[in-house]
């Protein structure tokens, strides 16, 4: 810690990425020749982001509560809007998410990216800064900067590399996204004009008056809950997910989904305790809905991509959830589940890409008993499926597990409705796996099929042992996980007292008043 | 003297009828004769006024060379009235609500008209009683406005070296007359002087 | 109530004595000038064939009254009685307002023209923008004759006449600006005096020059003669004209001509001034030699038609254009460079 | 004496411009070919253009009432001028060759250049109305010609028509607002109409009833004619019609050099009669003014908005986006108090450093030979699929388009970002929302051209020109454009610093 300090490690881990886009737009680009160059360049660059990450990880300090790697400038004059970084246990791990899952995602596209691969890369690495930054800022300007800055490379990866209707999707994706945003940057004007700053740490200890929380959590859910996608809003995800390339659908399954949970629990509860108290019950209840919705619209899926895609709406049911019952189990939950689908999700859709590669279906019907011939795949596929199920000893056992835990103390009902999800869930990805893996072997052309080559192997085994390691060690990212999720519940619980009356009064769910 | 009052009500009259008729009149010719007309009305307030230089400026101006272009213009051009009629007809109500809407509020205006108190403090022309009116506008143009005036010579350049640039052609290939060579010519270059022999030609 | 009608009563009062006195000396005055005016003009058309007569050694007119003096008024009485022909398609109220029209301005020119020491109907302060003003309407009464004759000579004439004035008075200004520039007035009484240590034709004579083959331009006289040229147009604008509206062109323009010729005597020749201020000239009244000035002018005008040959049009416009107008507006910065030189050295 | 020397001293960068008029105009005469003058003079351009500038930037930075009060020259009309001189180097250095293209280029063409110019630097420096009239006027014209420069094309004398006489009509309108204001105050001299409806409200309580009112109409009309030159929305007409039918170069002048200069008079004087600072308008009839014109620039938003959507050709769509971009700086302005204005004037910036990039690419493209159409890039459309064959010059245009969408983290965020959180401040937070909406449909149209450039497949395979002076306005614009948000604080500093000595404070 000591000879980094003063020494701007999250800057220069943000805009690593960035600088690597610049250089790799500067290798000129002739066919056939020089794509090698470029490929490795971008892979050596997102490799180096994750070693930096990794070096920051191991200076991190679970045990303190506050900010740490701390960087503060003078940034807009006149505006007392400064750029301020710094993260704790809950950023860091999404920052590991993300410079993890970058250099495979560039690994992923090796070979399924056929043409304008120079520009992909470049999106890529400028959008792996983006996702960076919002993960890394402690200031609000600064955060929904980056927070929409995500937004183009993505719109420009769905839209030149996707499928048949991918202008519409990208146009779908872009616009539900943008929509939301706006009501939360005119939130985060608001409360600049109220306050006089954007510092996410200052604005956590402001006291807001409570018709004055209402309307701000309202901006600020309207950009989240799309971004996550919640229930009513999800409609985006399932086709962007399906006319993404692989890498996209990684990408948005696995980091940018998180962005949304990730500001529920940085802005949106330290922010307005009384109003995230006050919508609890509603936010629950959609989430319950978009569990057992979703996975019933799986169900009937035909589209493997799609089914994929709703069942990540059901585990991100399972996030705000989580994070909606104020218990520490399951902010713990939420989070390990944010974390644990960033690695199963992606994993799913690589795999799905590996299929599509060789048949070229994404239908369910076209496939069967390719068991026969890829039977290395079928390993990996089913360790992955076990885990999006929520098999004990794998990543979304312990995520789910919290979740419900956390649940439970607030409102066994909801178990009840939670649990239906995940029984579902069991029942559309067992399906799946039947249906794609086992069975005979009707089409001829299966024969051709060559099981994992070994640059997908390597990545496959990659996420399995990501999955594993949660599944079996969580207290690796729990432990971190303490301080901050502490705080957050402190200023819940500086609200309870007087919160506790009017919600009992007004909601039929009744919160377990034990003493946090 | 009541002679005033009364030229004053019949100039100010007739321009209001002249500048009615001019908007009336089924001829454009007859419109650009009631505008001139109207003119000249206006130069009369004008000398009513006091101000002769402005009055005699505006006939010159306005009268002596603007609208003769414009009647030049509209005397050359033969409207064609059916086509004109139809297209005309929905643009009529146009300028029938501007007039209703500027006029109501003239009434409006002036009805309740008064001037500020400080602003006569801030008149700039000298008094007219002790210098004529020609004098007067002369030195507050050469001296206070004497680089507005330079800027309107400015503007009227602009206006005539645009007006030349955009109507002139390319020179098509034409028979000019050089008097400078009709003069310069010489006999020699001009006349041979043969010497044929009878039955023979040249 | 009462106030209104006490006021009104005391307009009345005074309207009847100071004003009334007023109305019948100004019209008594406009009638001592137009009277001799007309006159002049009815003589100047027979002085006119008698010197171009005598240039051709030809005797002239000399049937009606002895040396043919009564001539004029044959011609006039004729032209009354002939009978006035509207053309079937002309505008009737245009075609017999233009010739009034341009008769109306030809004689309201003379309101502010000196013929002597204090002697004009009205000395204003803007004289020479009056003048200036009036003679550029005079344009009017010819396109509109021209326009409303609905003759296709006609109307080309009108054009041909209004295109050549305007061309002309360009040039015309500038000439007179030189002149107010040299006098420091407007007023065409403090123009003729500022002329009494030299006549301005001395500094000015190319000025003068221009502003008399303007003014040939501006009546419309030969060599500049283009409006009417019998030989192309007929008789240009006034082609369709016949008997007492022709007569009021006819009028009209040889009005022009003596104004002209008054305005050259005002600007150039020291107006009423005798060439010299000593006693054998100053036993001549003011009006004589202001008479005698402007005949000289006049004997030019006739003079000039009964020598050149007339001008094509593209060659009057270029003279016009590219000749007079630069030469004479370097001549007037010249003499407002002069002027200011001058007053700034003291000796003016 | 003194003074007269100090005030032509004041005024050297006019001076050079009109005697540089002179020398153009009367070199055209003695040069041969037509063309091969052109070709100089074009050269020389430049070279006038800086020098220009380098003199603009000599003047004092102490505010100097020059002749007679009819001008000023402070530290806001050198801005302002360098501004304009900029935009029009700028212009000017990728326009050279597409002029060429399009078959405009003379002589006059420089004359008429600088002629702009030279009324732009007037009404910039104007301190009193007639000032500001006259040099509006020379500009005017100067534009009338430049619009109507391509003589032989249908919509060209089209657009010429419509802007000649709707300018001429704001003239109009100009003068007689100006004439009521005389009638009413007795003096055309910024400072003296302030201080006289100053003075005139603190008596009207002693029984003065209408004493602002022809004042108050007086100054309706003129601002009227204003919002008639920014195309701010009843008064909007003219801008799609004008900018389709001329050369492109001519309406990157003419989109952007005014409306700066315009917009920079409106600014100076709304500080004088409408800011906060003003006590005299909220007892008055001037108060309906500032909601007044709010209006307008909202529905020039929504208008502009939503008028683009459906526009096929480059130069109506541009029109309608300047429509709309404009509402959102007299929006700033509107607002009245120091924030407000300062976003105007960072969003005007902002506009220009985008808009600047933007012309330039376009006026690089163009259709092959032996296409069905020459020159320019006309049709949006025609963009489909500029990735595939020119990367480089489709990745600025979508940076560029990107960020007049108003996308972080470029500079179309943060002139945005300034304006809505002035409207906060102010408290108008439904127009702030209403003005965040509206901008999320305005980014459809520019992500369709995004979708255009990338997501399709190529129609035509155009060309790019790209002579050496192209990239200097180019690489400015994208520069500004991306690293606005790493640097931003000389020109924020600067801007702030304007608007406290333009508001007094």
């Amino acid at each position: 810690m000591d000879i980094f300090d003063g020494f701007p490690l999250l800057s220069l881990l943000i805009f690593l990425p960035f600088f690597g886009a610049v250089f790799v737009f500067l290798i000129p680009q002739t066919p056939g020749k020089t794509e090698k160059n470029i490929k490795n360049t971008a892979l050596f660059i997102a490799g180096c982001t994750f070693m930096f990450s990794l070096l920051i990880w191991g200076q991190f300090d679970p045990s303190l509560g506050s900010y740490q790697f701390v960087e503060n400038k003078e940034w807009l004059p006149g505006l007392n809007i400064r750029y301020s970084l710094g993260i704790d246990g809950i950023s860091l791990f999404f920052v590991l998410l993300t410079t993890s899952l970058i250099p495979l995602c560039i690994l992923g596209s090796w070979e399924s990216i056929k043409h304008q691969q120079k520009e992909f890369l470049i999106f890529l690495l400028v959008l792996e800064t983006f996702i960076l930054g919002a993960f890394c800022v402690l200031d609000l300007l600064l955060f929904y900067i980056f927070f929409e800055g995500t937004l183009i490379p993505m719109f420009l990866i769905i839209g030149i590399w996707g499928g048949e209707r991918r202008i519409y999707a990208a146009f779908k994706f872009f616009f539900y996204t943008l929509t939301g945003s706006i009501f939360m940057f005119i939130a985060i004007l608001f409360l600049y004009f109220k306050t006089g700053t954007t510092s996410i740490p200052d604005l956590a200890l402001y006291p807001f008056e409570s018709s004055l929380q209402v309307w701000l959590w309202l901006a600020f859910f309207a950009s989240f809950a799309i971004k996550l996608p919640m229930f009513p809003f999800h409609t985006w995800l399932p086709e962007a997910h399906v006319e993404a390339p692989t890498v996209g659908s990684m990408i948005l399954a696995g980091i940018l989904l998180k962005m949304g949970g990730y500001g529920f629990l940085r802005i949106s509860l330290p922010f307005f305790p009384e109003a995230s108290y006050r919508f609890a019950p509603y936010v629950c209840g959609l989430s319950i809905i978009g569990i057992v919705y979703a996975s019933l619209v799986a169900l009937v899926q035909r589209d493997i991509k799609k089914l994929i895609a709703y069942s990540s709406i059901a585990h991100m049911g399972f996030v705000t959830l989580g994070i909606f019952t104020f218990q520490r189990e399951g902010l713990n939950g939420s989070i390990l589940q944010m974390l644990s689908h960033g690695v199963l999700s992606s994993g799913l859709f690589l795999c799905v890409g590996i299929l599509y590669e060789r048949v070229h279906s994404r239908d369910i019907e076209a496939y069967g008993g390719i068991v026969s011939f890829m039977p290395l795949f079928s390993v990996f596929f089913m360790s992955l499926i076990l885990g999006a199920i929520g098999l004990p000893g794998t990543a979304g056992f312990v995520g789910e597990f919290l979740v419900i835990l956390g649940t439970f103390q607030v409102s066994p009902l909801m178990v009840v409705g939670a649990g239906f999800g995940i029984i579902l869930s069991a029942v559309y990805m067992l399906g799946l796996y039947r249906k794609v893996v086992f069975g005979p072997v009707e089409k001829i052309r299966f024969q051709k099929l060559k099981d994992l080559s070994m640059r997908e192997g390597s990545l496959l085994f990659f996420f399995v042992g990501c999955m594993f390691w949660m599944g079996l060690y969580p207290n690796s990212f729990i432990g971190a996980l303490h301080q901050p999720i502490s705080k957050i519940l402190e200023y819940y619980g500086r609200q309870q007292d007087a919160l506790v009356p009017i919600f009992k009064m007004k909601n039929s769910i009744v919160f377990n008043e034990r003493e946090l | 003297m009541v002679i005033f009052g009364m030229m004053f009500y019949l100039f100010a009259g007739l321009t209001l009828l002249s500048a009615f008729l001019t908007l009336i009149a089924r001829a454009p010719v007859h419109s650009a004769l009631w505008l001139i007309f109207m003119f000249l009305n206006g130069a009369g307030l004008f000398v009513l006024l006091g101000s002769e230089l402005l009055a005699m400026i505006f006939v010159i101006v306005y009268v002596g060379a603007v609208a003769v272009l414009f009647l030049f213009v509209v005397m050359m051009i033969k409207p064609q009235r059916e086509v004109l009629k139809k297209e005309i007809k929905w643009y009529k109500r146009i300028p029938v609500l501007i007039g209703i809407f500027f006029g109501s509020e003239m009434v409006f205006i002036l009805g309740g008209w008064s001037f500020v108190p400080v602003a006569s403090t801030l008149d700039q022309l000298p008094s007219r009683v002790q210098i004529s009116n020609t004098t007067a506008i002369g030195n507050i143009l050469y001296t206070h406005y004497a680089v507005l005036f330079e800027i309107a010579g400015f503007i009227l350049l602009g206006a005539m070296v645009g007006a030349i640039v955009l109507t002139k052609r390319a020179p098509k290939e034409r028979y000019r007359q050089k008097m400078s060579d009709q003069v310069l010519e010489k006999k020699k270059n001009r006349i041979k002087i043969c010497h044929v022999d009878i039955r023979k030609g040249v | 109530m009462k106030n209104f009608f006490s006021f009104f009563y005391q307009e009345i009062q005074s309207f009847c004595g100071r004003d009334l006195l007023f109305f019948g000396e100004m019209i008594f005055k406009i009638l001592m000038v137009i009277l001799p005016l007309l006159l002049g003009v009815a003589f100047l058309t027979l002085f006119e064939r008698k010197v171009i007569a005598a240039i051709q050694l030809r005797r002239g007119p000399n049937v009606v009254g002895p040396f043919g003096i009564l001539q004029p008024f044959a011609d006039g009485l004729k032209l009354l009685h002939k009978e006035i022909i509207i053309p079937h398609r002309a505008n009737k109220f245009l075609f017999l307002l233009a010739p009034i029209f341009t008769f109306t301005l030809a004689l309201s020119v003379w309101a502010v023209i000196p013929f002597g020491f204090k002697q004009s109907i009205s000395n204003i302060n803007v004289g020479v923008l009056y003048v200036f003003a009036v003679s550029s309407l005079s344009v009017y009464g010819l396109i509109i004759a021209g326009w409303a004759s609905q003759s296709r000579y006609a109307f080309l004439g009108a054009l041909r006449s209004a295109a050549q004035m305007i061309s002309y008075e360009v040039s015309l200004g500038f000439v007179i600006v030189t002149v107010v520039l040299c006098a420091g007035s407007m007023n065409l009484q403090e123009i003729v005096l500022a002329q009494q240590k030299f006549w301005f034709v001395v500094p000015l004579f190319p000025m003068f020059f221009i502003f008399m083959v303007s003014a040939f331009a501006e009546t419309n006289r030969a060599p500049f003669d283009l409006p009417e040229a019998e030989t192309e147009l007929v008789s240009g604008y006034n082609v369709e004209y016949s008997s007492m509206p022709f007569a009021l062109f006819f009028l009209g323009e040889y009005a022009n001509m003596i104004l002209m010729s008054v305005l050259g005597t005002i600007f150039f020749l020291g107006g009423w001034l005798p060439p010299f201020e000593c006693r054998p000239f100053t036993w001549l009244p003011d009006g004589a030699w202001f008479g005698m000035k402007v005949l000289i002018l006049l004997f030019v005008f006739v003079w000039v038609r009964a020598t050149f040959p007339r001008y094509r049009y593209d060659q009057l416009m270029r003279l016009g254009w590219k000749f007079f107008l630069p030469f004479s507006l370097i001549w007037v910065v010249l003499t407002a460079a002069f002027v200011v030189f001058l007053k700034e050295s003291g000796s003016l | 004496m003194g003074t007269i020397l100090r005030d032509l001293l004041c005024f050297i960068p006019e001076l050079t411009l009109g005697g540089l008029i002179l020398i153009f105009l009367g070199g055209a005469v003695f040069l041969k070919k037509e063309t091969q003058g052109s070709v100089l003079f074009g050269k020389v351009m430049f070279g006038v253009l800086g020098m220009v500038g380098i003199l603009v930037l000599l003047q004092n930075l102490e505010p100097l009432y020059i002749f007679n009060r009819l001008f000023i020259s402070d530290t806001y009309t050198i801005f302002v001028k360098v501004l304009v001189l900029s935009i029009t180097i700028c212009i000017y250095s990728f326009s050279f060759s597409s002029l060429k293209s399009e078959k405009v280029i003379g002589v006059e063409l420089y004359v008429f250049i600088l002629m702009a110019l030279l009324g732009m630097f007037m009404v910039i420096g104007s301190n009193d109305f007639l000032s500001f009239y006259l040099g509006m006027e020379l500009q005017n014209i100067a534009f009338y010609v430049l619009v109507s420069f391509k003589k032989d094309s249908l919509k060209n004398n089209e657009a010429a028509i419509k802007y000649f006489i709707l300018g001429v009509v704001a003239s109009g309108i100009f003068l007689f607002g100006a004439s009521l204001l005389y009638g009413a105050v007795g003096s055309l001299n910024f400072q003296d109409i302030g201080n006289v409806l100053g003075a005139s409200t603190l008596e009207s309580s002693s029984g003065i009833p209408y004493a602002l009112f022809g004042a108050g109409v007086g100054l309706l009309f003129i601002m009227v004619s204003f919002l008639f030159k920014v195309s701010i929305v009843p008064f909007h007409m003219w801008a799609p019609d004008v900018y389709e039918g001329s050369p492109l170069p001519i309406v990157a002048f003419l989109a952007f050099a005014p409306k700066v200069v315009i917009l920079s008079v409106i600014l100076r004087l709304w500080a004088l009669l409408f800011s906060e600072t003003t006590v005299f308008v909220a007892s008055s009839v001037l108060k309906v003014f500032p909601p007044m014109i709010m209006g307008a620039s909202l529905l020039s938003i929504i208008v502009g908005t939503f008028g683009a959507f459906g526009q096929s050709n480059i130069k109506r769509f541009l029109a309608y986006t300047g429509i709309s971009h404009m509402g959102f700086v007299v929006l700033g302005i509107s607002l009245g108090n120091y924030s407000g204005m300062h976003a105007a004037l960072v969003y005007l910036l902002s506009y220009i450093i985008m808009g600047i990039g933007f012309f330039a690419s376009l006026g690089a493209l163009r259709y092959p030979p032996g296409f069905s159409r020459i020159g320019i890039v006309k049709d949006l459309s025609d963009l489909k699929g500029l990735s595939k064959t020119h990367p480089g010059m489709s990745f600025s245009l979508a940076i560029l388009m990107i960020s007049f969408a108003g996308l972080p983290p470029l500079i179309g965020f943060f002139s945005k970002l300034y304006l809505l959180l002035s409207l906060i401040e102010t408290g108008f937070v439904g127009i702030a929302i209403l003005g965040g909406l509206s901008s999320v449909v305005a980014a459809v149209y520019y992500l369709r051209i995004v979708k255009d450039l990338y997501f399709e497949d190529a129609e035509v395979s155009l060309e790019v020109v790209t002579p050496l002076s192209f990239f200097i306005p180019l690489f400015l614009s994208l520069g500004g454009t991306v690293f606005f948000c790493i640097y931003a604080e000389p020109v924020l500093l600067y801007v702030s610093i304007l608007m406290k000595m333009l508001l007094g404070r």
